[in-house]
């Protein structure tokens, strides 16, 4: 991996640490956050890894971080975090950068019927909200 | 009128490079009153001193202005070199041309210019400058030490030694401190008792050591030299005078209650020792517990004692003590239950805490010796410990590294392998800091020779399930989260300062940070003393230290006091507060602001027409004050000054800067 | 009771004290020179007693009379000295003696439940006539004049203290006045003349301060009249240290003001006397106010004007705010 | 060589911290406007609010209140009484007329020598954009 | 319904808001998502209007509203905006109390006691917290994240046994049952699993999404504890059920049966 001054000063970094108001450089990679993940095993792949990510300036690779899609903001990566960094903000702000560029993890049309039959509500609302722009 | 001499100093190239120091120089000879102005290439040399002793002897200066490096640097240089030459060493002012203005300004004009403000400023302030002598204050030489652990222990015996009465007050009714609750000790591996109970009764025996057992200092007045303090005595409810340390009471109460020194591992008696080895080695009763003290029956200990030493009727005892001078070596605790929910201390019997495992480990311990887990008493396969439990965590515990932590889990860990040959032993850490001597040798060992797993990670939760505590930390290296289900958590919490050391302070008026560690006078060149002159710090008071370090600080608090002892008076610098009384209304306001109770009310009196009236007015402790000058700013009718930073020299200065050089108007 | 009732009680009161010598002498208010004022009297003989009046033109803070006349000030034995006071004497007194230029046994305070005091100024410029009698009624004042009674409303005519007044019972006094004690305040200090500047720019304050200030005639008055200004010698006359320029120009008067007003900071008592006595009427209460204003707000002190063992600069809370700082701004 | 004005800034520095942090920023050799002349004073506490009115009344065109962080006090408390009162010093200046940006109070400890030269520098800008000060200042 | 009317046995008035609006279910993380705060602003705005101050049923919601109610009253550029955009005025001047709260700093749990009609007898329940009611601590104010004891109380009130269990604060999976069902069942698997664990015969919430997603889960597991919304727990101790079924207002056999 080749780092750079202008890699670790992008525009995009800046992007991120605005919208999700969270200290990237912050973070020490203690891993707390993916120890107490509840979704983590869906991952595939430890959370903390995304703040690591953004710490190299890795804008490719971090915007390719599909985990984001799983995190249900559940906020215990928050309530233990030493450093007080909001992990699922900074999710958050990736999930909002990839949405408004188009991406979408979910489509509406596509949503098994019986899940929107039964499912309650709050859940639909939520999804939608988390994953379609 | 004053005359006055203005050197001024190139510095080499340091000052001369930027300044123009001739201009300087001819510029001071200007101002009036200013009979002798010369630079010179280093003023602080001994020719540069020579230089400004003739001058002062030829031209009678009264008055002297060094422009030269911040009087931080030299200021006492000079007016050492003013002494010398019988020139009063306050009517010596710094001038800083360099730090404050060759050394940050580019333009050479400008740089002059300031230069030239700087000193005009210096010379308004040395003509109004007047000769101080500093008072002379008898002491007591006799110390008083707060705290009876490894750090106070040495401190007293070392003071004692040099030949001073020391007066040892501990809370507890033993000393030896957390010291005493160590098995092993790293990186050697020695018992701690082997080497600690020598030491404590070496301290018990001294003669010039007075020990002041389940004593608090609950008040200090005076100063440096001079203090009272407060000692409190917690009732014993035995006379150690008449006990001979049978202990037949302990071995026949029948109240028990859980051991604070077995950190709730173990039982004690309500009458009797933390252990054997207790030096006093004599008992005292837990009142909370003691079924005569509480329900009135039982008094089975007054009855069987051969001397007849309890005494049920014991009360609290408050006496005063006279000492010169205060170390204060409280030592440390660790992090309580309430930071640790999400591991489950408090909660679940096995996870426990270092100084618990510490106990485990100890063969004068509830296992004596052997490594028994809380809950059932079955040996632990395997252990999981947590490092930086509550430290480097701003958000939730304490920001600062704990700094014994690694070594004595590596401990644990190594003495858990000797013990439980076939156990495993896991360590969640985050960073190994191991800076000392042997230290990081002693941490691989842990790891090549004694099995220790090493996992970089917090742990993120730890809960009971089937028997077992499961641990869900992560292993940052691997990349992978880790669960085990272990029989016995270890959490190495997070040092703090000991329980009451924030109020002490107070009693002291000493600073504290924002953790209730005490502050240093300075951190790295004065790190044994404090601000307030005649207390000194040893030992965990200011900071997590290990044993070696909290011995090193202790004797070296133990010298800064013998070097004070060995003064028959001490002086006081005399840049203090001072009352006009003729100008003081008496409203006292300035008492509340000055942060060492300096300031006292004394009755004036004096005639009004034919007749005496007396009336109240400020008079400052010259043994206390310590020059801040809060109480001259506090008084409005000017009554108060600070000398050496008069009203008149301050204001002064102001006007000699505001006529500034080479500003064009 | 009305005031009437109580000037009578007065009387009779202050005529006992002085007749059993409980007290040396006595401040009150006594006849004025026109109809509708009175002034500060300061009797000895009990047979004077009858020239007290009490009635809605005492509006005067007096309780600094009594400084010149402590037994320390005379140089005589300690007998108290006898004071008529309404809420804002009785701060004054706290004043002093929290400075410590009075002891408590050094006063025996009558005090009474103050209703509001009439403005003389205000009603000459109201109604433009002679005025010879005034009794106060709920919310209103009933005024005798040569062209038979006429009727205000208080916010009309009472004195802008009193208008912001809410201590109008003096505390520790030996003897109270009337029935109607302690019914609440009288007005509320609103701070509106310190908002209202507070909106302009820097320089429009600036130029507003400079035509005040410019009119100063270093008369003094109005610090020799405030009980919070109680020093023995002012350090703005100081002969030693020049803390204030003789001459009067622009920048003296800043600098006078300045230190009046910060001098007071946290120890003013609102009573307005400052700013009464001003023969070319600088408008003082506007920096008293603002300081009281900015102490409240800061520190959470909630009565600033009231003396208290500790004075606000005399103490602080681990958590105060910067109150230098944009963000500490008041919202 | 510049003739154009430039702001005069008088600074009353404790002599622990802020004094000690410009020491600092000499030893680094940190360049800042030569516009700034500190007065050592022991404490911010001693700082006494007539020395910053006498500062403009002389020809100060800005002036500076400097001490030790609150909690790092080398007299405990003193700087927590200079809080307090230059808390409503400065709301009195400002409310007297003069501009905000000609009195600033910083706590600039001995370490932060950067912090200083930085202070230095803001001042004299937002100082040379106001122009020279008129404000309270002695006519000769 | 059956809150209202469990509430209106207790002595306290709910009103339904008129016009109410779903809060979005979700808090928006981003900075710059200030118009998906829309929504919950005109609820409280519109709370504010009736004058009076929010009680909601359900966690989320009560996430959702408590954090756009401190963000509005702590940031005034964000009030402004939403101020602005919905035209109506609120600066943070309601409070928002989960109905829990309500019961317990409101009625009293030992009121609340004194009100059951059919004690829960001895029925062990596992209180299941979920995350939104809890985190963040900081914002939400509710209860100790990782100890928390209101539910446990609630429970003991209504006479039924709480059990604690160390997965009650875990999370459930939230919304992912829309998205990625197969994560939600593990996640709330393991919820269901603990509280068997620790000998639950119930499990009782106060989020309905974490209803349905333990629903999921323990279609595939044996024997799980049987669920409960905890108003309903509420209304059969009070008696306030059987009221309502025989007035056709709800369905019969809502509640599980006793043993």
């Amino acid at each position: 991996m080749k780092l750079s001054r202008d890699k670790l000063k992008s525009s995009f970094l800046q992007k991120v640490a605005e919208m999700s108001g969270e200290d990237i450089a912050s973070c020490y990679q203690c891993g707390k956050c993916s120890a107490g993940c509840p979704l983590e095993a869906a991952m595939g792949i430890l959370p903390h890894r995304a703040l690591r990510l953004l710490q190299l300036g890795c804008e490719e690779e971090a915007l390719n971080f599909d985990a984001v899609w799983l995190c249900a903001s559940c906020h215990t990566c928050e309530s233990r975090c030493p450093r007080g960094c909001d992990l699922s903000r900074v999710m958050e702000a990736l999930r909002m950068i990839r949405l408004r560029g188009g991406q979408s993890p979910v489509h509406p049309q596509e949503v098994d019927e019986e899940i929107l039959q039964r499912a309650p509500q709050q859940a639909i609302v939520s999804c939608y909200r988390k994953n379609i722009s | 009128m004053r005359r006055i001499g203005v050197f001024v100093c190139s510095c080499g190239l340091n000052i001369a490079g930027r300044v123009d120091v001739q201009k300087v120089t001819d510029a001071a000879a200007g101002i009036p009153g200013v009979v002798h102005s010369e630079n010179y290439k280093y003023m602080c040399s001994e020719p540069g001193q020579n230089l400004i002793a003739d001058a002062i002897r030829q031209k009678r200066l009264d008055g002297l202005v060094v422009a030269a490096c911040s009087p931080a640097m030299h200021e006492l240089t000079f007016r050492s070199a003013a002494k010398l030459a019988g020139l009063n060493p306050y009517m010596v002012q710094m001038a800083n041309i360099r730090e404050h203005c060759s050394w940050v300004h580019r333009d050479e004009e400008q740089a002059t210019a300031k230069a030239t403000d700087i000193v005009r400023a210096a010379v308004e302030k040395v003509r109004r400058d007047q000769p101080l002598e500093p008072t002379r204050i008898p002491l007591t030489k006799k110390a008083l030490v707060i705290g009876g652990g490894i750090a106070g222990m040495q401190s007293a015996l070392d003071i004692a030694d040099a030949g001073y009465d020391v007066v040892l007050v501990e809370k507890d009714a033993t000393i030896g401190g957390r010291m005493a609750q160590l098995s092993e000790t790293f990186p050697t591996l020695d018992c701690a008792s082997c080497i600690l109970t020598p030491k404590m009764a070496e301290v018990a025996r001294h003669p010039r050591i007075q020990l002041a057992m389940c004593s608090r200092v609950t008040q200090v007045a005076g100063y440096v030299g001079n203090f009272t303090v407060q000692i409190t005595q917690a009732p014993t409810y035995v006379d150690w005078e008449k006990c001979i340390g049978c202990m037949d009471c302990q071995e026949r109460c029948p109240s028990r209650l859980p051991s604070e020194f077995d950190r709730g591992l173990g039982k004690r008696k309500a009458i009797g020792v933390d252990f054997p080895q207790a030096v006093p080695n004599r008992p005292v009763i837990k009142a909370d517990h003691c079924l005569y003290l509480q329900k009135g029956r039982c008094g089975i200990c007054e009855k069987i004692c051969p001397v007849e030493a309890v005494d049920f009727q014991q009360q609290e005892k408050v006496w005063e003590e006279e000492v010169g001078a205060i170390i204060v070596a409280t030592g440390f605790d660790v992090l309580g239950a309430e930071a640790f929910a999400e591991y489950g201390y408090g909660q679940y019997p096995d996870v426990i805490d270092s100084l618990a495992y510490e106990r485990l480990n100890s063969s004068s311990g509830p296992t004596e010796g052997v490594i028994r887990r809380p809950s059932d008493g079955e040996i632990p396969k395997e252990v999981v410990f947590i490092q930086c439990a509550g430290s480097r965590d701003p958000d939730k515990g304490k920001a600062y590294c704990s700094k014994i932590c690694c070594m004595y889990t590596a401990k644990h860990a190594t003495l858990y392998r000797h013990k439980v040959p076939d156990g495993q032993a896991y360590i969640f850490y985050m960073d190994i800091r191991a800076g000392g001597k042997g230290y990081e040798e002693f941490v691989q060992r842990a790891v090549e020779q004694d099995g220790a797993l090493y996992l970089r990670g917090r742990v993120s939760r730890v809960y009971e399930e089937d028997g077992k505590i499961v641990v869900k930390g992560v292993d940052t290296l691997a990349g992978e989260n880790i669960e085990i289900a272990a029989d016995l958590v270890v959490l190495a919490s997070a040092v703090t300062p000991r329980t009451g050391a924030r109020e002490l302070a107070q009693v002291l008026k000493v600073p504290a940070d924002q953790d209730g560690f005490y502050n240093e006078a300075h951190p790295k060149l004065r790190p044994v003393e404090t601000v307030t002159a005649g207390v000194y710090l040893a030992g965990a008071v200011a900071g997590p230290r290990d044993i070696p370090e909290a011995v090193a600080n202790a004797s070296g608090a133990a010298a800064k006091v013998a070097v004070l002892f060995s003064n028959d008076e001490l002086e006081n610098e005399p840049l203090i507060a001072a009352v006009d009384e003729s100008k003081c209304s008496g409203c006292l306001w300035c008492v509340p602001v000055c942060p060492f109770d300096a300031i006292e009310e004394k009755e004036l009196i004096e005639r009004v027409g034919s007749k005496e009236v007396t009336r109240p007015v400020a008079t400052v402790n010259a043994g206390l004050c310590q020059g801040c000058g809060a109480c001259s700013v506090a008084c409005r009718d000017g009554a108060m000054n600070l000398k050496g930073f008069t009203n008149e020299q301050i204001l002064a200065e102001v006007e000699a800067l505001c006529l500034m050089t080479g500003s064009p108007e | 009771m009305s005031l009437k009732n109580m000037e009578n009680q007065l009387i009779a009161e202050v005529k006992e004290l002085l007749e059993s010598g409980k007290v040396r002498g006595f401040v009150g208010f006594g006849r004025g020179y026109g109809m509708a004022e009175s002034v500060p009297v300061f009797i000895t003989d009990a047979l004077d007693a009858e020239k007290l009046v009490l009635d809605p033109f005492c509006g005067m803070t007096i309780a600094k009379y009594v400084l010149e006349r402590t037994p320390q000030a005379v140089g005589q034995t300690r007998r108290p000295l006898g004071i008529l006071a309404k809420g804002c004497d009785g701060l004054a007194l706290a004043r002093l003696m929290r400075d410590r230029r009075l002891q408590p046994d050094d006063v025996y305070v009558v005090g009474f439940n103050c209703r509001g005091m009439v403005d003389a100024k205000k009603v000459r410029a109201r109604l433009g006539l002679k005025v010879s009698g005034a009794r106060l009624e709920g919310d209103q004042v009933h005024f005798e004049t040569a062209e038979g009674p006429v009727t205000l409303s208080k916010d009309e005519c009472l004195l802008d203290k009193c208008l912001a007044c809410e201590n109008p019972l003096p505390e520790d006094c030996q003897v109270l006045l009337g029935d109607d004690q302690d019914t609440g305040p009288v007005g509320h200090r609103d701070y509106a003349g310190v908002a209202n500047l507070e909106a302009l720019s820097p320089d429009e304050r600036y130029r507003f301060w400079t035509r005040q200030f410019e009119r100063c005639l270093r008369c003094f008055a109005c610090r020799n009249v405030c009980s919070a200004c109680n020093c023995i010698t002012c350090s703005l006359e100081d002969r030693e240290v020049e803390w204030l320029g003789k001459d009067t120009q622009l920048s003296e008067q800043f600098m006078f003001h300045f230190t009046r007003a910060y001098h007071v900071a946290g120890r003013c008592v609102g009573c307005g006397e400052c700013e009464r006595v001003c023969p070319v009427e600088i408008p003082l209460m506007l920096l008293n106010e603002k300081l009281m204003r900015d102490i409240r707000d800061l520190f959470g002190v909630c009565d600033p004007h009231v003396p208290r063992e500790t004075e606000p600069l005399g103490e602080f809370n681990p958590e105060d705010p910067e109150g230098w700082r944009e963000e500490d701004e008041r919202a | 060589m510049s003739h154009d004005w430039q702001p005069r800034i008088v600074a009353f520095a404790c002599r622990w911290c802020t004094y000690a942090g410009a020491d600092l920023a000499g030893t680094r050799r940190m360049d800042y406007p030569a516009s700034i002349r500190l007065i050592r004073v022991p404490c911010s506490g001693r700082v006494n609010p007539s020395f910053v009115v006498r500062a403009f009344q002389r020809g100060a065109d800005g002036v500076l209140v400097a001490g030790c962080h609150p909690g790092d006090c080398h007299y405990i408390e003193g700087n927590l009484f200079t809080r307090r009162r230059y808390s409503l010093v400065k709301r009195l200046l400002e409310y007297l007329g003069m501009e905000p940006e000609r009195f600033r109070v910083e706590w600039i400890s001995a370490a932060e020598g950067a912090r200083f030269a930085q202070v230095v520098k803001e001042m004299t800008e937002d100082i040379s954009q106001l122009g020279p000060n008129a404000k309270m200042r002695e006519q000769l | 319904m059956t809150a209202r009317e469990s509430a209106r046995c207790l002595g306290i008035s709910l009103e339904e808001l008129e016009d109410w609006q779903c809060c979005g279910a979700v808090f928006p993380l981003a900075t710059d998502a200030i118009i998906n705060l829309a929504s919950p602003f005109r609820t409280l705005a519109s709370a504010h209007q009736a004058g009076a101050d929010l009680v909601t049923l359900c966690s989320g919601c009560l996430n959702v509203l408590r954090r756009t109610n401190k963000l509005v009253a702590a940031d005034a550029e964000i009030r402004k905006k939403l101020e602005d955009f919905v035209e109506m005025k609120y600066a943070g001047e309601r409070k928002v109390f989960h109905l829990l709260e309500v019961l317990r700093d409101e009625t009293g749990f030992d009121q609340l006691q004194k009100k059951v009609v059919h004690p829960l007898d001895d029925v062990t329940v596992a209180p299941y917290y979920g995350c939104l009611l809890l985190r963040p601590a900081e914002d939400m104010a509710f209860d100790h994240p990782d100890k928390p004891v209101i539910m446990g109380e609630f429970l003991r009130a209504l006479g039924a046994k709480p059990v604690s269990y160390p997965f009650q604060t875990e999370c459930c999976g939230s919304y992912l049952s829309v998205s990625s069902v197969d994560s939600t069942r593990q996640a709330a698997s393991a919820v269901l699993k603990s509280a068997q664990a620790a000998g639950a015969q119930w499990l009782v919430t106060s989020c309905p999404t974490c209803l349905y997603n333990l629903e999921l889960a323990a279609e595939s597991l044996d024997e799980p504890p049987r669920l409960v919304y905890f108003t309903q727990l509420l209304a059969h101790a009070l008696g306030v059920d059987a009221y309502l079924e025989e007035n056709g207002a709800l369905a019969k056999n809502v509640m599980p049966e006793v043993n």
